[in-house]
């Protein structure tokens, strides 16, 4: 029998790849979206299994909206991702730190 | 009888000042303007002290209107007999300076004025206020036109020095909101009448005092917290150091005397020790320093201080002096040489201000070291410069002994050592003094700049009035303790009543 | 007689700022005339005065007529006490005062500053006469920083000259020593009797618990009040250790010396103590202390003298030690003794001091001694004048000095303690080299031969110079025998200790027969043996001489201390301002933090490296902790 | 062990290898699809939650549409593939950071009792979709409309970004040409000013 419990560590174990994911990657800016999209799935997927284990569907309308919103996060971050390409021709993390105090 | 005489004497000035910051077309319109609203506003002061009734012990002239409801903030101004002499001290210094002002040669002419204008009716504000944070926000917006004075018409090291002026005070003033604040949270009031009778526990007092004298004695400057003071002095123009020594330490004693020691006494009364030590070691070991100091004006802003200590040691002492006579007239006495050390130096350091200017203007240089024998250039300022530099070392005859005096006698029935260490300056102020008189106006002329340099008519008169002013407090006292003797005692009687 | 009182001091003020703030119009000679007049006026009032306070025993004049500071219980008033003690004094500054105001209109008719120099003797006098005749401590303070002042602009009068304007400036600050103390004196009274006021103190004075009061470093509370009062009249006084400004205020021109550093000024001291002797007599250690002040300084200051060449200096020199005579004589509360003497050395001191001028200006400024001698055929009146002078000063029988320092000596012998038989004895010694080095003067000024070139071109002064050093010697002469007035004078209206004295004859008799005589005598072979005969002696050139002679010419090293410290304070003062003010408070804190917090703010900043990655292990890192710490506490 | 169990375990360890694959991997374009093997897995999973309307959603948006997207980027910005990790230090850092992470929450979710808030699942007769319709347009009616605009918004941001507005072409600007005066270009010296 699946419980609660496997669901939860399972999206847990896949929340830690995914901010393992965001560190590990040095190069590749496209490779950290895909990051977060990891991320917000596994959220999503603790979301649904909560709301099915409590019998409310509140928590699936949020996964509606974090969809959403995460669809327009992914559109908007693809287009910043471009236009940087422009201006810098690479998308590599390393050669980004325009922040720097 | 003009009614508002106050509100009056404070924003025409301020007004007039804002008007001038706009105008820029003809010099001569601009000068003439500037010393009528100095004379009119001096004119107004004058009415003031005349109609100023000096027996009677509440505030006079009020006007009384609610502003900020919410905040029981109110606009409260009205004077009694301290702040209407401080007012007149003030007036007559500013028109003194925009006197002196005709003969400078500067550029941006017309906010240069405006700036002095606004101080004026600013400093005018502080005195007259009698609401908390009107007071507060006086004494705030005071730094505005002293920092641009200083800032845009100063010496060489101009933005250090007035950026170093500005947050040294202003570090002083936030603790000075943060005890209002306080006091407001506990009696919702900001009204002087209710912080006068406001009662606080001894732990509530003594932060509030600390609070509220650290706010002031970086203003007046009391010992560690004074190096703004030399900076700001020989970077500022001379008009600004004469505003500066004479009018805004003033503010800083003249909060002290009626913010901290009538609404925290007890307060005080605890920590007082450290106040007295602080002072003694302002009067005794920054008149040493100024003794070797190489800069006339830094030589000056130095003594300033040390006699700024006479003030708060006169301020500091009465709770001692009550413990051991319990006598009201005691404390009187040595508040009163406070206070009168207030306006005499006031007088005094802006005479010596200008002399220096003067000097300055003509051999481009405040060095002592450069200077020797003015007396063979310029007999007429050399006479005004020692006699000043007499007055500054506390020469019976001028006002400068009055306060003093009190003060040394004062401290002497709270403590021996008080009055010793005191008394001291008796030589420290004439070594700097006279030290100074003899290497800069005395020998033979080092820099002949062969020309009639001495001073013209306009700064003879300038100067004539001041040492006649000085003089005349020197040998009438009088005129002033009476002035100040009902409100003293009215406040003496409120610290002694909370005790 | 009341308006006389206030006039005499407005007529000075008024010849003071007439004189010194005309205009050109006002020529030299009519400014000099104007002063003079005035003074002379301001004389016949004091001698109205003087007379009438004689012609009405006990009789005091009393009042203040101007409130100067009415603070509640506090009242400083300005006013007038004069009693006997005060008018005398009040008459001896006025004559010595016009005495050298005429004798300046001709002794600095060439200088340029010919009115500010009046306006100073004016201001001076005027200031002296406040002090005098004060009713209360402030007021005498106020004279007492008044002539200070004054003498302090007159010794700085050559203001080009270096070492004029270095001696002022010592004069002043060394005052201000004494100032200084004598201020706390005065907080100390008044701190004890809440009133400046003389009668207010002297009535009161019964009425205190002495015993009751706070004693401080060992002494009772009055003894260190005189204290404090007497240091402020050491420094004025000129006594060891802060006599070293008055030789030094020689650079001043020598009327000012007569008037001010001889005559007036510096016995300041000697009346104020006299005028506060009833709080004086009832000290015990600041009298001995007074005492032993005195004597040492009569017998050490007097022995410099001997070995000086400046005829200023000299002169100077024997003022200080004749002060001494004067400072003793308090010691032993012989008030009224030790105001006889500066009443007779004020007359023959400002004697010598204008004869010196008047030599001087004959030989066109000139002072080295060495280079003087024989003038006597030259300058006849003078050296008539200079010879009353010395032999006043030299106790010689029935000039005016005899009286009053035999007086002094007599006194001193009388009063049967251990300190005053020392006093009297060092008080002796010094009688001895007084008569030598004022001998050694006149000697080696007036006769021998001319050692400074031609003598021929030397000239006798005007009238002018001359008139008052004869008004000067008469008095010299003749001022002694006033000596029962002295004996018996009270002060306010104590009649204060009892002298002996059983009038003239058995006095000058007595005199006579006295151990000074032997002194004047054996001073008068020695004199006359080195300085006139100049006969050289063996044993004057032994080791233990030379040695001593080398020791008394470094004039004790006073100076040098005087020197040292003010160095020191100045060291002290750049020490602490360099490395306190600017260094710790300005450069470690006020400049300090803001570079500390500069400091840190640089190494925060290397945090925010602009990777992202550093950014998002940072916000993971922290939530981590955070997280870690909540389940900790959790858990 | 049912049939559910082993399904369960099945999908599971597809997600989760072929994530840490996802993260390891060079190859942008590899990565890309291996996301779309996740989410579809997650779709399955979802399923077996009786999220139907959701896991639908999870694959004909979500792979249909984003993933699409950004394989669009990819291939448009033709990204050379260079190695990733150079260093091991990071690496030996995210894992262990993540490995902290995972044993904190891990704790969590050990130590907390789920089981209360457990309620018996019924199943809508209506099925999924129509619940969460009904709430959306009911309950949540506001935040679906802010939904919406934020996508909207989205769509513009996208546009306005990468929306090209230098002037590469030389084109006449008319309306210049005419204001221009001599003065402004040109200026005679004279000789002493040189």
């Amino acid at each position: 029998m699946i419980t609660m419990t496997h669901y939860l560590v399972f999206s847990l174990l896949l929340f830690c790849i995914s901010i393992a994911g965001i560190f590990i990657n040095r190069k590749n800016i496209l490779l950290l979206l895909m990051s977060i999209e990891l991320m917000l799935l596994s959220v999503n997927t603790n979301f649904i299994v909560f709301s099915h284990f409590s019998n409310d569907i509140t928590g699936q309308v949020f996964v509606f909206f974090i969809l959403a919103v995460a669809a327009a996060e992914s559109a908007i971050g693809l287009a910043i991702i471009v236009a940087l390409y422009r201006v810098k021709n690479s998308i590599e993390i390393n050669l980004i730190n325009k922040l720097k105090g | 009888m003009i009614s508002n005489i106050l509100s009056l004497l404070i924003w025409v000035p301020i007004l007039s000042g804002i008007i001038l910051y706009f105008y820029n077309r003809n010099e001569k319109i601009l000068n003439i303007y500037n010393v009528l609203i100095n004379f009119f506003v001096l004119a107004l002061s004058i009415y003031l002290l005349i109609n100023f009734k000096q027996d009677v012990e509440a505030f006079q002239f009020i006007e009384k209107y609610n502003w900020i409801n919410t905040l029981n903030i109110q606009y409260f101004l009205g004077v009694d007999g301290i702040s209407t002499l401080l007012i007149i001290l003030n007036t007559i210094i500013f028109f003194i300076v925009s006197i002196y002002n005709l003969n400078l040669k500067i550029d941006k002419r017309n906010q240069y004025y405006a700036s002095f204008l606004i101080a004026n009716g600013l400093t005018i504000g502080v005195f007259s206020s009698l609401d908390a944070i009107l007071f507060y926000i006086f004494f705030e917006a005071l730094l505005i036109p002293m920092f641009l004075i200083i800032g845009i018409w100063g010496g060489a090291n101009r933005i250090y020095a007035s950026i170093k002026f500005f947050i040294y005070t202003f570090f002083g003033s936030v603790l000075l909101l943060i005890s209002f604040l306080y006091i407001n949270s506990k009696i919702s009031s900001f009204d002087i009448n209710y912080l006068y009778d406001a009662n606080f526990t001894l732990v509530e007092q003594e932060w509030l005092f600390i609070a509220m004298a650290i706010a002031f004695a970086i203003k007046i400057p009391m010992f560690p917290f004074h190096t703004w003071l030399p900076d700001a002095h020989v970077q500022a123009p001379t008009s600004g150091s004469v505003v500066l020594a004479a009018i805004l330490l003033k503010v800083g004693a003249y909060g002290f005397i009626r913010y901290v020691l009538p609404v925290v006494p007890i307060g005080a009364m605890s920590l007082d020790i450290y106040f007295i030590i602080l002072s003694l070691i302002a009067i005794a070991y920054v008149g040493l320093i100024a003794i070797t100091q190489n800069d006339m004006k830094k030589l000056i802003a130095y003594s300033s201080i040390s006699h700024m200590g006479f003030v708060t040691l006169g301020f500091f002492i009465i709770f001692q002096l009550f413990e051991k006579t319990s006598n009201v007239d005691d404390l009187i006495i040595s508040l009163s040489g406070s206070l009168y050390q207030i306006i005499s130096h006031g007088f005094v350091s802006a005479s010596l201000f200008i002399c220096v200017g003067s000097i300055y203007d003509r051999y481009k240089t405040k060095k002592i070291s450069d200077l020797s024998g003015l007396l063979n250039q310029m007999p007429v300022y050399s006479w005004f410069f020692l006699f000043f530099a007499l007055a500054n070392c506390g020469l019976p005859g001028t006002s400068s002994f009055v306060g003093e005096l009190l003060i040394i006698i004062s401290s002497f029935k709270a403590n021996f050592i008080y009055a010793f260490i005191s008394s001291s300056t008796l030589i420290i102020s004439a070594f700097y003094s006279l030290w100074l008189v003899k290497r800069v106006i005395y020998g033979e002329i080092k820099i002949d700049l062969d020309k009639n340099i001495d001073a013209n008519n306009l700064e003879k008169l300038i100067l004539f009035t001041l040492a006649l002013i000085i003089i005349i407090l020197g040998i009438y006292p009088d005129f002033i303790m009476n002035f100040m003797n009902t409100s003293l005692r009215h406040i003496s009687e409120t610290i002694i009543f909370k005790l | 007689m009341e308006l006389l009182l206030l006039f005499i001091p407005l007529l000075l003020l008024t010849s003071s700022l007439i004189v010194g703030l005309s205009s050109n119009n006002l020529g030299k000679i009519s400014a000099g005339i104007l002063s003079s007049t005035l003074v002379f006026v301001a004389l016949i009032f004091s001698s109205i005065i003087l007379f009438n306070i004689y012609k009405h025993e006990d009789q005091i004049l009393y009042e203040n007529f101007y409130n100067w500071i009415s603070i509640s219980s506090l009242e400083i008033g300005i006013g007038y006490l004069i009693d006997k003690f005060s008018a005398v004094m009040l008459f001896v500054v006025l004559l010595i005062s016009f005495v050298v105001h005429v004798y300046s209109i001709s002794y600095m008719s060439e200088e340029k500053d010919f009115k500010r120099f009046f306006s100073y003797i004016a201001l001076f006098t005027f200031s002296m006469i406040l002090l005098v005749m004060s009713n209360n401590l402030i007021q005498l303070f106020i004279g007492w920083e008044g002539v200070g002042l004054v003498s302090y602009l007159l010794i700085g009068f050559f203001y080009k000259k270096e070492s004029a304007i270095k001696a002022n400036l010592k004069a002043f600050l060394i005052n201000r020593i004494g100032d200084m103390f004598f201020i706390l004196g005065i907080a100390m009274i008044y701190a004890l009797f809440d009133s400046f006021d003389y009668r207010t103190i002297f009535i009161n004075i019964n009425k205190v618990d002495f015993e009751n009061l706070d004693s401080y470093f060992g002494l009772s509370y009055l003894d260190l009040s005189c204290l404090f009062l007497f240091i402020g009249a050491m420094a004025k006084s000129a006594q060891i250790p802060l006599h070293v400004w008055l030789p030094d205020s020689m650079e001043g021109p020598t009327p000012i010396s007569a008037l001010i550093h001889a005559a007036t000024m510096v016995t300041a001291g000697i009346f104020m103590v006299g005028r506060l002797s009833p709080l004086f007599e009832l000290t015990d250690f600041t009298n001995s202390f007074i005492l032993i002040i005195g004597s040492s300084t009569a017998l050490f200051m007097g022995l410099i003298a001997i070995y000086e060449n400046d005829i200023k200096r000299v002169i100077a020199y024997s003022t200080i030690s004749q002060l001494g005579y004067m400072v003793a004589a308090l010691g032993i509360s012989a008030y009224t003794v030790s105001f006889f003497h500066l009443f007779t050395h004020a007359f023959f001191k400002a004697l010598l001091f204008l004869c010196a001028g008047s030599i001087i200006m004959s030989l066109h400024h000139n002072q080295d001694i060495t280079k003087m001698g024989g003038l006597r055929s030259k300058l006849p009146v003078t050296y008539i004048c200079f010879l009353i002078g010395t032999l006043s000063i030299i106790g010689f029988p029935l000039t005016s000095g005899f009286f009053s320092k035999d007086l002094i000596l007599e006194v001193m012998l009388d009063n049967n303690s251990t300190i005053s038989f020392v006093s009297y004895n060092m008080l002796l010694i010094g009688a001895l080299v007084t008569v030598i080095y004022s001998l050694r003067l006149l000697f080696i000024v007036f006769h021998g031969d001319f050692r400074g070139g031609k003598l021929s071109s030397i000239k006798e002064q005007s009238m002018i110079i001359l008139l008052p050093l004869i008004l000067l010697a008469i008095f010299s002469l003749f001022s002694g025998y006033l000596i029962k007035t002295f004996v018996d004078m009270p002060i306010y209206f104590y009649g204060l200790k009892d002298i002996h004295y059983e009038g003239m004859l058995p006095f000058i008799s007595h005199g006579i027969l006295s151990p000074a005589s032997i002194a004047l005598i054996t001073g008068f072979f020695a004199a006359k043996i080195l300085y006139k005969d100049e006969r050289k002696f063996k044993m004057l050139n032994s080791a233990i001489t030379i040695k001593l002679k080398s020791f008394i010419q470094t004039k004790y090293k006073f100076d040098e201390l005087f020197i040292y410290s003010s160095n020191k304070t100045k060291k002290i003062s750049s020490l602490l301002a360099s490395k306190f003010d600017i260094g710790l408070i300005d450069g470690f804190i006020v400049n300090g933090l803001p570079k500390k917090i500069n400091k840190l703010s640089q190494i925060l900043k290397s945090l925010s490296s602009g990777y992202l990655y550093h950014y998002a292990f940072l916000f993971v890192f922290s939530i981590v902790v955070i997280f870690g710490i909540i389940l900790a506490r959790i858990l | 062990m049912d049939i559910l169990s082993i399904l369960f375990y099945l999908v599971a360890s597809v997600i989760i290898l072929s994530s840490i694959a996802l993260i390891v991997v060079n190859n942008t374009v590899h990565a890309a699809l291996l996301l779309v093997l996740i989410f579809f897995n997650s779709a399955i999973l979802w399923l077996m939650l009786q999220a139907e309307f959701l896991a639908i959603v999870l694959v004909l948006v979500y792979v249909g549409a984003v993933l699409v997207l950004f394989l669009f980027v990819i291939m448009l910005l033709d990204i050379q593939v260079k190695k990733n990790i150079s260093k091991k230090m990071y690496l030996l850092f995210s894992v262990f950071i993540s490995l902290i992470m995972f044993i904190e929450l891990y704790m969590v979710i050990f130590y907390h009792d789920f089981a209360s808030i457990q309620k018996e699942i019924t199943i809508s007769e209506l099925g999924n979709t129509y619940d969460i319709g009904l709430s959306l347009f009911t309950n949540y009616i506001f935040s679906f409309e802010v939904t919406a605009f934020i996508l909207l918004v989205a769509i513009i941001a996208a546009i306005a970004i990468n929306l090209n507005v230098k002037q590469r072409s030389l084109k006449q600007n008319p309306g210049k040409q005419v204001l221009e005066s001599k003065e402004s270009r040109l200026k005679i010296l004279k000789d002493e000013e040189l």
